[in-house]
């Protein structure tokens, strides 16, 4: 990659903040996820309404949370529910417009492992499992993911269909029952990636600013596929790296600093 | 009624080797003071169930006292893997442990259709996922006006349930604010239940009246133990303290580090000592 | 998002002759000037739910506007029977109804389904009862873990929902508090919701972080009209307004004597009327 | 009746309101059953916690409601639910000790009809219906009924099962899978009844003073049956008077007067 003057984590945060609306209702995953939300809260999309799963419903934090129940999740938000009321009045009353997901292991039609490496009987690595993502990626109207591209990462075959996807392809959703739209975009540090209407796989429709195809294919498991029309993905403005680099800064100030820094 | 007793007292009077046990708390009010107290007291073979087994849990399965677990999202919140249950589940170290795995939306409903006093909850979940293959507690129900296929988890049922809570007034009545959790269900669904809390007043005539109250008769034992939740954090009192967690991963990555720790921190601490663990953490708020 | 309109606005725009409509509250907060407004636009042919029918009922079955009715307890509260309702039942005076009847537990498992996003609730209920025998909708379910077998009713799902509530900020968020009734599940069971509130405020910023409050998104319209709740009650603002309802029992025994209370009361009143009648009621608190 | 210093239906509800105690949880059905809960908290029983169906938990009015959901009790309640969650939680969940239920039409077996007088499509009378009365019946601990004896009320045979007593006696209710105790005390203006312990129907335990076995008879549609040892109801104690007198004076002063002396 050539050099630029913001990073390839940077890009992604950004791009996948850019495909959220002013008017969406997002269901929020830690990580990547809240940061995207976030800068998108803080930039394009004021009034959006972020959710998490603790219960906390329109919050506004001035920092990213380390876990989803940080506090200022809650002295932000409209309103904080019971855990129970959240996945059944919030999620599975269909009210979540975009399920914003991370992923451990991923294939080429969005399904997500989160649980183990191996065997689940015998794994080889024990990862922390679903929470609140399998009903996640079959409530929300349509699953945002986003992580960096690795051959770890982005696979062949995931080892453990944590949540749903597309399954193999087509209409497996439909065939379950499943009447969302499931995983329509992929934003990585490479690259966008949207959903082919018809197989349901990923396929690149804009690098990153000094991404090549190489660079993409190097990182991912599977043979990738490009749109026709091709974009190059815009770079951040120099007010979405601003909103995203004081948002770092806070956070950084408002976690990592010592105790005594943190009491309000 | 509940009654007003030392944590050493209401660990010993509700919790018997074999139990099955939540220590509920989501994120906020996460009932660690508790959780050092029973593993002091030497309780082992538990069933431990929570949605978000994290640290607390970690130590317990580290110290060996766990025979079960059933759980959603074994993780450090925020940081990574829970190292000791990874050590337990992948080597079988200090003993192997069995697990039953559900989704967040599983185990809310389960613990929703406990505290109703439902045998089981029914929401539309675990489609296309696999812990429907390796767990046979997911099963299915069909609605008899639609012919739809729900998901089926049976109630969660502890016979103790441990929580933090922010106030208790005189008469035993237990106040939670800010993120709930499922704890009013966890409570409601145990057959015991014990309570610590940051303050007791007099009572809570100036709380909303749609607040999360548990009355008294709901509850069995509370004890006053300002900063029980540490590292954790409770809403109107103390903040999170992310620290502690992030430092969690270095310590729980070495078993002897991680006995080391536990002598000094759990077995040979007291459980006065988390109300100046959370001194430096006290909020303005 | 909610838009805030009047009254009239919001009926025009949200109801259809033919809908599906609840108009709940729970004694409190009644949306009794929605009601009204809607017999005065003329809408007809409606199928209406609520647990408790109570005057704002009697008055639709009076006028000849329902063609159904769901219920669980439709009586004048603390007064006794609904003599509209029992006319048209009785006597099919102004026209014959439907009737739809369940227990409370139906009603309100089968409004939480409808919030919950589900086809149907499941409840321990209807045990010996004959209602069973008389409403095809009252089915049955079996436990997949211990083959209990236990009640199913369909979830319901208004068309629009109309409640009454305290306050709505200026971002449309609505807050209801005291006696909450149904009122958020019925609102989000509901594909559109109008909503009469006492008060607009500039924001919730004082509100407890658990109290019920239905997000701006969730609802459709928002009408700000105080009063709107007489003769039930606003918690805060106005009490019970006890006499009317005592006395709509004799209003309501007679044909000719209710059709002329509706003519002056309903057909030629306004909206505004509502703030003027609880001015009496206002209470300190 | 000899002339007595207090009327048949204070006795009804005084001799109601001693069969409560301090830690029970009670389920409070409107009208009857209301006046005697408040007398047993006013007097003898100042723990109770009393329930009522629009979802406030431990209530303690001042004045009687004239609804189930006046806004005192809500002012006075530890905490105040959901109609949802009073149903699922509190009533379902099993925690409450005694139902009280009022009854339009009764019979031996604490079978209670609030729904229709005649044929249940083509009624004589369509009364208001079943309320939370069908589950209070199978949820609680035991059940309470108190009504004032007529041969309208107390039947051979009621005309509609809206709540479940025994049935037809006997083992009905585990027969049904039901595992709650059901009817086991009626409390009429005339008499204490008890539940027989095999046949199951109401057997009068003690008459009020000055009450005779014809006076019950004459109001009641079934043949009554006696308990071997019969009491005397004791009288309404002068405290107990005073307690229910002045909680009616109250009640009445509260709801019966000028708009104006309502306002708080």
């Amino acid at each position: 990659m050539s050099k630029l003057d913001f990073t390839p984590d940077e890009m992604m945060t950004i791009a996948a903040a850019r495909a959220l609306k002013n008017d969406d209702v997002c269901f929020v995953g830690i990580g990547a996820p809240s940061a995207a939300c976030n800068v998108a809260r803080l930039s394009h999309a004021p009034d959006i309404t972020l959710i998490y799963e603790s219960g906390t419903i329109g919050t506004a934090p001035d920092v990213l949370p380390l876990s989803i129940g940080d506090g200022e999740l809650c002295e932000t938000a409209v309103t904080t529910v019971s855990v129970p009321e959240m996945f059944r009045y919030w999620l599975q009353g269909g009210r979540v417009t975009i399920g914003f997901l991370g992923a451990a292991q991923l294939d080429r039609f969005g399904n997500i492992n989160t649980t183990v490496i191996g065997d689940y009987d015998h794994p080889k690595t024990r990862m922390p499992g679903g929470g609140g993502a399998p009903e996640i990626a079959s409530s929300c109207g349509e699953i945002f993911i986003t992580c960096k591209q690795s051959l770890r990462t982005m696979v062949e075959k995931i080892d453990f269909f944590t949540s749903f996807g597309h399954g193999d392809g087509g209409d497996a959703r439909e065939k379950l029952g499943i009447t969302t739209k499931g995983p329509s975009l992929l934003i990585t540090d490479l690259a966008v990636w949207n959903t082919d209407p018809v197989s349901k796989e990923f396929v690149v429709s804009s690098l990153h600013p000094g991404v090549s195809r190489e660079d993409v294919q190097a990182t991912c498991g599977w043979a990738v596929r490009y749109a026709d029309d091709m974009d190059v993905t815009p770079p951040p403005t120099a007010n979405e790296l601003k909103v995203l680099r004081d948002l770092k800064a806070r956070t950084k100030a408002a976690h990592g600093g010592a105790k005594k820094e943190k009491a309000a | 009624m509940a009654n007003f007793v030392s944590l050493s007292e209401a660990v010993s009077a509700n919790l018997n080797d074999g139990d099955t046990v939540a220590f509920e708390g989501f994120t906020h009010l996460i009932p660690y003071a508790a959780v050092h107290e029973v593993i002091r007291q030497g309780h082992t073979d538990l069933t431990l169930m929570r949605l978000t087994p994290d640290l607390a849990y970690d130590q317990l399965v580290g110290m060996g006292r766990v025979k079960k677990m059933i759980f959603s999202y074994v993780g450090n919140p925020g940081v990574g893997l829970l190292r000791r249950v990874r050590d337990a589940v992948e080597n079988g170290w200090p003993r192997q442990i069995e697990i039953e795995e559900h989704s967040h939306a599983g185990m809310a409903n389960a613990y929703e259709a406990g505290a109703a006093g439902l045998p089981f909850a029914v929401f539309r979940g675990y489609l296309g996922a696999e812990l429907k293959r390796v767990n046979p507690n997911i099963r299915s129900v069909t609605c008899p006006f639609t012919g739809e296929e729900l998901a089926a988890v049976p109630a969660l049922r502890p016979d103790v349930t441990f929580i933090h809570a922010q106030k208790a007034n005189r008469r035993g009545d237990v106040l939670i604010e800010g993120i709930v959790g499922v704890q009013k269900e966890a409570v409601l669904a145990a057959k015991r239940s014990v309570v610590t809390v940051e303050e007791v007043v007099e009572d809570f005539d100036d709380v909303h009246p749609n607040a999360c109250v548990l009355p008294g008769w709901t509850v069995t034992s509370i004890c006053h133990l300002p900063g029980g939740a540490h590292p954790s954090y409770a809403h109107g009192y103390y903040i999170r303290d992310n620290a502690t967690y992030l430092e969690w991963d270095g310590i729980s990555a070495d078993r002897e580090r991680f006995q080391a720790w536990m002598q000094e921190h759990v077995l040979e601490a007291k459980p006065e000592i988390f109300a100046k663990r959370v001194a430096e953490m006290e909020s303005a708020a």
